[in-house]
């Protein structure tokens, strides 16, 4: 890595001390940003031109951190954990013959993860060179005094689009701030959806669906009335699981019906 | 590119103070300028090769009060004086309701008031109006007919935006940062979010 | 004393537009410099005679963004180079997105975070934004029609560039295919929301 890590900004939590080579690997987990930065540098301890790399040889690096990660406990980003399902998928494809023509093969995959290193690397090492460029304020200065000489007619008033949109997003802050203030109170819990549920339940034997048991007022797509709907569902499930009521959807999306559990079933 | 020392050459001396003295928000006295430069070096005699140098360009180097700085030449002054406009600042309520004009627009000054939740003085929008960022629109059909305002062209000129579509809308002003909400509801979406347009 | 009126003799034109340079506090383009002068007068040609009498001197002539101002010679940088508060350096991640803002402009916030293969964190956006880098550009004619990031002109003054042409490797990058934004095949893993945060 050409940059030191106290550049970073997205440190994670220290991890605990451990003598082993797993854990030293997992504490340089804080110098990387994201499972792409980490292949990268991976890739360049290979000492090749990232066209000429081992994509399996990287791939199993990646797959051993994520385990040693595991072992130790270490909780990872959900970006790691897909790299890792990802790599495992490209390793099978790179391994065994292609199963079906209509996906990628294995040789498309790595050639387009390759393409993803040598893009991040183009960059990493373009933002290197940018902030190694003479920059104002620092090594090339403008005028320290400049008199001022209004030439270009333009409004006299100082304003920029960054002052606009900041305006404009602390009020809408302020306004979130006050709607917040009152809103958690107007939550449903789901001890409340079981209670009314359980309630119901009694007096309709037949399939009824799960809406129509949402109360009044509750439905309208606001916050609350999603809460209420989460916790009816919720509610539903856990009715089902201790046997008291039975759950039917014809398929994803659809409307979910509910009755009272038959002795009989 | 690699400079020599520059303090070992006459040239590259009067470079450095040529720089420093341009760099300087004040002018510096001959102490402060020979401190950059090697022991014992003439500064006096650099200043005067320096002020020759410049002696007949449209800036000048000058000595005022024992200090040297530049200045643009006397003689051209009757060509720079320009109507010396001072860059004001807006005040705060100023760049709120502009924000509210350009994100609600058409919108009447009485909706201003009632989204801000505070009356706005008539003086705010004669100021945006004077600056050339609103103008007034159509009047909004409705009882007392109330004029709307709406932004300007030059308007989206000062701001580098092609079109009001290229404002940011609320869900991405909040990726970028400028709208950090609490962490506990900042990942509720908003009840009947008006998606800033 | 009176001088003759400056706008009809070359030297005087010249002297003229040095003095405007040398006062105004932004960088100035030809056009508004030749508003100053005799219509018709070849702008072009005096500028490039200007910036040859400042070449060698320790304030320099330069054109960035198509605009012309003074500044101290790139040269000199490491006599005159000021340390930068510890607040100013900038993240890792930060530098990342400027340049895939740069080179890759106008881009997504959902392009950047394929090429890093990670979630922009809040605040880099913003911050790069404060410091009048980058800006909103038109939003992209694609389903959701995102939002899309440009660099500023005062990007181009910062880091000494003529123009994006003159980005560091801009062109090899291009040649190489390294500049494609989209993201290579729909198999790679996103950037999750977790990332990065």
């Amino acid at each position: 890595m050409t940059i030191p890590e106290s550049f970073e900004e997205d440190r994670r939590d220290a991890m605990p001390a451990d003598e082993s080579d797993a854990a030293q690997l997992v504490l340089d987990i804080d110098g990387f940003e994201g499972p792409i930065d980490m292949l990268l540098a991976l890739a360049r301890e290979q000492k090749v031109d990232l066209t000429h790399i081992s994509i399996l040889q990287l791939a199993d690096q990646f797959l051993t951190f994520v385990a040693e990660a595991r072992r130790v406990r270490l909780e990872l980003a959900a970006d790691y954990l897909v790299m890792a399902a990802w790599l495992a998928y490209l390793k099978s494809r790179l391994l065994l013959p292609d199963p079906d023509p209509e996906e990628p093969s294995g040789e498309d995959l790595a050639a387009a993860l390759t393409f993803q290193l040598q893009r991040l690397e183009a960059m990493q090492e373009a933002g290197t060179r940018l902030m190694a460029r003479p920059q104002l304020g620092r090594e090339v200065f403008a005028r320290g005094n400049p008199e001022g000489v209004d030439l270009i007619r333009k409004s006299s008033f100082d304003l920029t689009l960054y002052d606009l949109l900041k305006a404009y997003g602390d009020f809408k802050r302020r306004q979130q701030a006050s709607t917040f203030h009152i809103a958690p109170t107007d939550l449903y819990s789901i001890e409340d959806a079981v209670k009314r549920l359980s309630d119901m339940l009694g007096r309709m034997p037949d399939w009824v669906t799960l809406s129509s048991f949402l109360p009044r007022n509750w439905s309208d797509g606001t916050i609350t009335g999603r809460s209420a709907l989460a916790a009816h569902f919720l509610a539903t499930l856990e009715l089902a699981k201790s046997g008291q009521l039975e759950v039917r959807q014809e398929g994803a999306f659809g409307p979910i019906y509910l009755r009272r559990a038959s002795p009989a079933s | 590119m690699a400079a020599l020392p520059p303090t070992t050459d006459r040239h590259q001396q009067i470079r450095l103070i040529e720089a420093l003295l341009f760099a300087s928000p004040e002018p510096l006295d001959e102490a402060a300028l020979g401190s950059r430069l090697p022991e014992g070096t003439d500064v006096a005699g650099l200043m005067a090769e320096l002020q020759g140098l410049y002696a007949n360009r449209g800036i000048n180097l000058v000595r005022t009060g024992g200090r040297w700085w530049f200045c643009t030449a006397r003689d051209l002054a009757e060509l720079m004086r320009v109507e010396e406009e001072v860059s004001k600042k807006l005040s705060r309520a100023a760049i709120e309701t502009l924000a509210m004009i350009a994100y609600h627009q058409p919108v009447t000054r009485a909706e201003i008031e009632s989204i801000r939740g505070v009356a706005t003085s008539k003086g705010t929008l004669d100021l945006l109006m004077e600056a050339g960022w609103i103008r007034p629109g159509r009047r909004r059909e409705t009882p007392g007919r109330p004029l709307t305002w709406v932004t300007t062209d030059h308007f989206l000129d000062h701001f580098g935006l092609d079109s009001l579509r290229d404002l940011p809308g609320v869900e991405e002003l909040r990726a970028a940062g400028l709208l950090d909400s609490r962490p506990m509801f900042g990942s509720l979406p908003e009840a009947g979010e008006a998606g800033g347009e």
